[in-house]
């Protein structure tokens, strides 16, 4: 009973959850990649930047200024974060640190839950105009726009990292502590940077989607775990296998949706996951 | 001085025992949120056995929890099983899920690990919301009987208080007895030193596996304890949000100890009954108490508490 | 001296954002009444208005004189959207502060929890959610709320009218969900309607094009999403952008006003079934219940700036159930106050006329709901 | 030279891989039975990773090892360390977690004779208890004889780097092994420390345990090491006896050219 039209659709439907699990799969890989740690709080700053936006807009401020100044509050948190909270707890033990990012996410949530309100906020799409039809299938323009940020955001990455001395040096960070302090980068730098760039990425995420999405503090806690599932298919350490990963999951939700049941998507999906990882301990693209 | 280093345990033991008719006054309620703590005590020794002794990360502890109360309340709301028999049967069931489990998800590390334990969670959760009819799905099961032994009905709170902490004190005690071991110096070894236990003889997937089916074990019996407790079951109590709390518990209190989780679960199941004048804030609150804690005291609460400790005996000992 | 600085700035944060709590004194003996609401987590943009409505009530109540010359009291308590919560301050209620009745909450699974204790203490409680009482088996539990059945029969009913015979589901994951397909198989051979289909969507997903699409090919002349708030103004909203142009069902808890701000762009026809405290203009003067309404919401738009709206309306009806059955029975006793709601007769509330008896602890019948729908930005009554 | 019924571990053509790099090339060698052999070479010549793989650590790309008889490739290190091989690390690895004592880190090498069950640990403590006893006073023999009863109770890493070495090989012995392979057992030992470990190492030969040793100090080697294996850049250079490896001009050019001065036989 399934029609192209149909399968168009679905391939829509994913690419728009799957960008979005990208993005934030990519701004967890950075910080990891850096100071080997998944912040749990990532869903946080997704959902701060979204938030922040709704309020700049809503003071009458134009769409690109709002969206710039959204970017910079939630980057400038992430790095007070990282040298406030997780500076000193740096050498304690990967179970602290999960658990030390699950605290700042409960503090930013319970911070925003008295900024923002319980009430869900609409942030209107970045270009008005109506669906557009594509082999039968609809695609929202707003869907346009998430996967222009995403690749705007892939370049502006590679970029970074491939062509600036301080990518590089952060890059070099990541593999061997000693040599990039050679290349003039402390681990402590690269850790701020990488902070910063993640928590930006994230808050880029959550405004690029708010649009489709009905934000509130509390809406955090589902794009991380879809962040997460995707950087554990892509493998910690890799951006290329994250962005895959988050893409492939995306989806694969939407056509298990549409093909096989929608009642069990969930529970097909975090199958596959755990079959992946039982298989592949270290992601699909993950080495070793 | 010396009778209190050495018989100091009596102390909450007695505060256990004469809770109900002192502090609580009778007080069903007081009683009631002690239940609570203690089922909640029984789920984080067990996390803490896993985690803080031999080092496996889990964020999804509710699912054995999950597994053993929703085992007891179908057994018993549906099919009229006793509620020990439905105990013991979620107790078996839990322990094979464990088992089947604990070889393949164990070998992964870190994150991979955390993230596998997290899926098995939402996959318990999404299952229960899924089989609605045998589960009573979303909208939750009803009709669960009050807990009896052998015709002896503990429906008064009281009874069903001295009954929980009965099994708290005996999980405590088992757990007691398995790390202070030889079994609990080989999770120890795990813990440090995966590769080096191995080239020690430590088949450390197996020893991996016999804890976390005892964790689960444990997880599986609050679960039942909760079920006949609340009378009610909603997939919403089993969630990776309970699992991020049993894991909060365990850090607060002090990882790596057994009695440090106690003090956790009391904290957090305390906290609230301090915060309802102001429940907006008490997730910031939480937050905050738990930055404090990783901070400040990386041993926890525990730690605060054996420090004033050994400053009072050195005092003595003076 | 580094993380004493961090020390200073957590603490100047907590101290930033919180206010002293008010503190409450009484002087007289009030009878007490427990309130258990949704103030955090997933349900709380409901939880307020309940709060809220259900507050006022009481104050209006002891403004004019109380009860039996005694003042009512309504001590609240968040369930943190959570039935464990939910259970837990019931407990608190019923044992530490000695509440003679209950009333409160939202989705039907934190109901149970409550209603499970309700029971278990013999104390009345009076809900207002989906949650089915079964008189036999919850002898303290009432429902102050319309049944979820009215919310699936009456815009069937209004189907039937205008010939639409093909009706697709698009059901959330949870109990809601679950609650209106079951309901909706229930009574869709009653009004010769055929489900074409069924789908269900996770309320936090950010698309759910792809169920829609699918649904689409089955040719369904409406679509049936028993949801709420947000994910009931997603779907609508992804019909428009689908160019589904055929009218969607949503649940009766959309009958307030955060619901028309969030679909005010959407340009299908949107059906809200509601009671009348929704749209109280549409009443007739003769019904008794508009007296009712209006005066409740001139004392709410004065205190809060917008009129009650359906969620209040079923926390104002729950308080005056209890006061009415005070009146009858001046007892603090769980059981004379239970045998004295249940045999409550007439009593005109907001949501519709109660009565009670130990068949049926709903009390409303299946026309107190309307149907609804939004135009302009108001509600416009398609079926009264 | 290769005495079959002799041999307690024979290594056959073992060749691992890392990442293109060759770590060890179609290396090959007997230890005998009672023997103490010196696995020497520069850094990076390959010795830790043929310890590993003879352990069970990792698995060879390609070639045998047998211990006792049993071909070990493919074991986990756990059935290996169960057939009586036992090591000490390059990098000492202590058990430090829950403040573990050095006591504990050598009774862990009871493991395998206690073989710890969870039903035991909890319902049958007075068996387990008295196990552990006996445990224990082995565990002090142990200390005693690497001379560091007294540190019993302490945390493994507030002892010095020697002392550790020592604790780990207290350690291994603890398991009732029949081989020993030792990395690098008596780098951080002064001159004096060095000499007693030399006889510790005799009397644990005099034992009839079997050693490998892996070992950059030539003068301990040469004085006790019966037989010595020679590995450069994965490869196998030259094996035999200490005098012809010390008269062996490609190994005084590959590595003992600095350390010449060293490599002489005690009178």
């Amino acid at each position: 009973m399934t029609d192209f039209s149909h399968i168009v659709q679905f391939f829509f439907s994913g690419l728009t959850s799957g960008s979005m699990y990208a993005l934030i799969a990519v701004s967890l890989v950075i910080v990891y990649k850096v100071s080997l740690l998944i912040c749990f709080a990532q869903g946080e700053f997704f959902v701060i930047g979204a938030l922040a936006m709704v309020t700049l807009v809503s003071k009458g401020l134009p769409m690109p200024l709002a969206f710039v100044l959204s970017i910079l509050i939630s980057t400038v948190l992430g790095a007070l974060v990282q040298r406030m909270l997780i500076k000193p707890i740096q050498n304690a033990g990967i179970g602290n640190l999960i658990v030390m990012t699950i605290a700042i996410s409960l503090t930013l949530r319970g911070a925003a839950l008295l900024v923002w309100g319980k009430e869900s906020h609409i942030l209107k799409p970045f270009s008005s105009g109506a669906p557009i039809p594509v082999l039968g299938a609809t695609l929202q323009p707003q869907v346009l726009w998430i996967i222009s940020i995403t690749i705007v955001v892939l370049i502006m990455i590679w970029i970074f990292f491939e062509k600036t001395k301080l990518g590089i040096a952060m890059r070099a960070c990541a593999e061997n502590r000693l040599g990039a302090s050679l290349m003039g980068i402390s681990t402590d730098k690269a850790a701020l940077l990488a902070w910063a760039w993640g928590s930006g990425i994230g808050a880029l995420a959550g405004m690029a989607v708010a649009p489709l999405l009905f934000m509130q503090y509390g809406s955090g806690v589902m794009p991380m775990v879809k962040g997460f599932i995707a950087v554990s298919i892509g493998g910690l350490s890799s951006i290329v296998g994250s962005v895959v990963a988050g893409l492939l999951l995306g989806t694969v939700e939407a056509y298990t949706i549409g093909l096989i049941s929608s009642k069990f998507s969930d529970t097909i999906v975090f199958s596959l996951l755990m079959v992946v990882l039982i298989f592949k301990p270290s992601g699909l693209f993950g080495k070793g | 001085m010396k009778l209190l280093k050495q018989f100091w345990w009596i102390l909450p033991l007695a505060f256990i025992a004469f809770y109900p008719v002192t502090l609580a006054g009778g007080s069903p309620y007081w009683s009631g949120l002690l239940i609570f703590v203690g089922i909640y005590v029984i789920l984080t020794v067990g996390l803490d056995l896993l985690m803080g002794y031999t080092g496996q990360i889990s964020v999804g502890h509710a699912a054995y929890f999950a597994i053993g109360a929703y085992a007891s309340g179908i057994l018993t709301a549906k099919y009229g099983f006793s509620p020990l028999g439905a105990m013991v049967i979620g107790m078996v069931l839990t322990g094979i899920v464990a088992w089947a489990l604990g070889r393949p998800v164990l070998a992964l590390k870190e994150y991979y690990l955390a993230m596998a334990t997290l899926a098995f969670n939402e996959i318990v959760v999404t299952l229960i919301i899924g089989l609605e009819w045998l589960t009573g799905g979303a909208s939750g099961l009803r009709d669960i009987p009050s807990f009896s032994i052998f015709g002896l009905v503990l429906s008064n709170h009281v009874h069903y208080y001295y009954f929980v902490w009965a099994i708290v004190i005996i999980v405590i005690a088992c757990s007691l007895a398995v790390v202070r071991s030889p079994f609990g110096r080989t999770l120890v070894a795990i813990h440090s030193d995966e590769v080096a236990a191995r080239a020690f003889g430590v088949d450390t997937a197996k020893y991996k596996t016999r804890i976390f089916v005892l964790a689960s074990v444990f997880a599986s019996m609050a679960g039942s304890l909760f079920t006949h407790y609340m009378g009610f079951l909603a997939p919403d109590d089993f969630g990776v949000l309970t699992s991020i709390n049993i894991l909060v518990m365990l850090f607060l209190g002090g990882i790596g100890t057994i009695f440090g989780p106690i003090l956790g679960a009391f904290f957090m199941k305390l906290l609230p009954e301090l915060t309802y004048q102001i429940h907006d804030y008490e997730l910031l609150l939480s937050g905050l108490i738990l930055i404090i804690v990783l901070v400040f005291m990386p041993k926890g609460l525990f730690g605060i508490f054996t420090a004033i400790w050994e400053k009072m005996f050195a005092k003595a000992d003076k | 001296m580094k993380k004493f600085f961090v020390l200073i700035i957590l603490c100047s944060v907590f101290v930033i954002f919180t206010g002293v709590g008010p503190i409450m004194a009484q002087t007289k003996a009030p009878y007490k009444i427990g309130g258990i609401f949704p103030l955090t987590g997933y349900l709380s943009w409901l939880g307020e208005y309940k709060k809220k409505g259900s507050e006022l009530k009481v104050e209006l109540i002891n403004k004019a004189g109380g009860i039996n010359g005694r003042q009512l009291e309504l001590v609240v308590y968040d369930d943190q959207s959570s039935p464990e919560t939910g259970s837990r301050v019931a407990q608190r209620l019923v044992s530490k502060d000695g509440v003679i009745a209950m009333i409160g909450t939202a989705s039907v699974p934190i109901s149970g929890a409550v209603a499970s204790i309700g029971n278990r203490y013999k104390i009345p409680t009076i809900i207002g959610s989906g949650y089915e009482v079964d008189p036999k088996k919850d002898h303290f539990v009432f429902n102050s709320a319309h049944k979820t059945d009215f919310a699936v029969e009456r815009p069937f009913e209004y189907f039937k009218g205008k010939g639409i015979t093909k009706v697709a589901l698009l059901m959330p994951i949870g109990p809601l969900g679950e609650l209106g397909g079951g309901l909706a198989r229930k009574y869709a051979p009653k009004y010769g309607i055929t489900i074409v289909g069924e789908e269900r969507f996770d309320v936090k997903a950010p698309d759910i094009t792809a169920q829609l699409a699918k649904l689409r090919t089955l040719g369904p002349q409406a679509v049936f999403s028993f949801c709420t708030g947000e994910p009931a103004a997603l779907v609508a909203r992804s019909m428009a952008q689908l160019g589904m142009n055929i009218p969607v069902l949503v649940s009766h808890g959309n009958a307030n006003p955060g619901f028309l701000k969030l679909v005010s762009n959407v340009n299908i026809p949107i059906l809200v079934p509601a009671g009348r405290a929704a749209a109280p203009e549409s009443i007739p003067d003769n019904d008794p219940c508009k007296r009712v309404i209006l005066d409740f919401n001139k004392a709410h738009q004065q205190k809060f700036g917008e009129p009650a709206n359906y969620y209040s309306a079923e926390m104002v009806d729950a308080v005056d159930i209890i006061a009415a059955a005070l009146k009858v029975v001046p007892t603090a006793d769980g059981e004379k106050l239970q045998d004295a709601i249940e045999k409550t007769k007439g009593l005109v509330g907001m949501n519709g006329i109660y009565n009670f008896s130990t068949t049926d602890h709903h009390g409303t019948v299946l026309q107190d709901m309307m149907v609804l729908t939004v135009k302009d930005g108001k509600w416009q009554v398609l079926l009264k | 030279m290769t005495d079959k019924r002799d041999a307690i571990l024979s290594v056959k053509n073992v060749t691992k891989t890392f990442e293109g790099i060759r770590a060890l090339e179609d290396v090959s060698f007997d230890v005998k039975s009672g023997h103490i052999k010196a696995l020497i070479g520069p850094n990076g010549a390959g010795k830790t990773t043929l310890l590993n793989a003879i352990n069970g650590i990792m698995s060879p790309d390609s070639g045998h090892i047998h211990f006792l008889g049993h071909d070990v490739v493919g074991h986990s290190a756990d059935r290996v360390a169960g057939l009586g091989l036992s090591r000490t690390f390059q990098l000492i690895r202590m058990f430090t977690i829950n403040n573990a004592t050095v006591l504990d880190n050598v009774l862990l090498g009871a493991h395998m004779q206690l073989k710890p069950t969870l039903f035991e640990s909890i319902f049958s403590r007075g068996k387990v208890n008295k196990a552990e006893r006996k445990a224990c006073d082995r565990a002090m023999e142990l200390l005693r004889f690497v001379g560091l009863e007294k540190a019993a109770d302490a945390a493994p890493g507030s002892l010095p780097f020697g002392n550790q070495r020592l604790v780990e090989l207290a350690r291994s012995l603890m398991t009732n092994p029949k081989m020993l392979l030792l990395d690098e057992p008596a780098s951080g030992l002064n001159d004096t420390e060095v000499e007693s470990f030399t006889e510790l190492l005799r009397s644990i030969r005099e034992k009839g345990i079997t050693i490998l040793l892996v070992e950059h100090n030539m003068k301990l080697v040469m004085n006790i090491a019966d037989d010595i294996v020679v590995l450069d850049f994965g490869k196998k250079l030259a094996e035999g006896t200490p005098q012809a490896i010390c008269a062996n001009p490609q190994v005084i050019e590959a590595y003992l050219g600095t350390t010449q001065t060293e490599c002489r036989l005690e009178p």
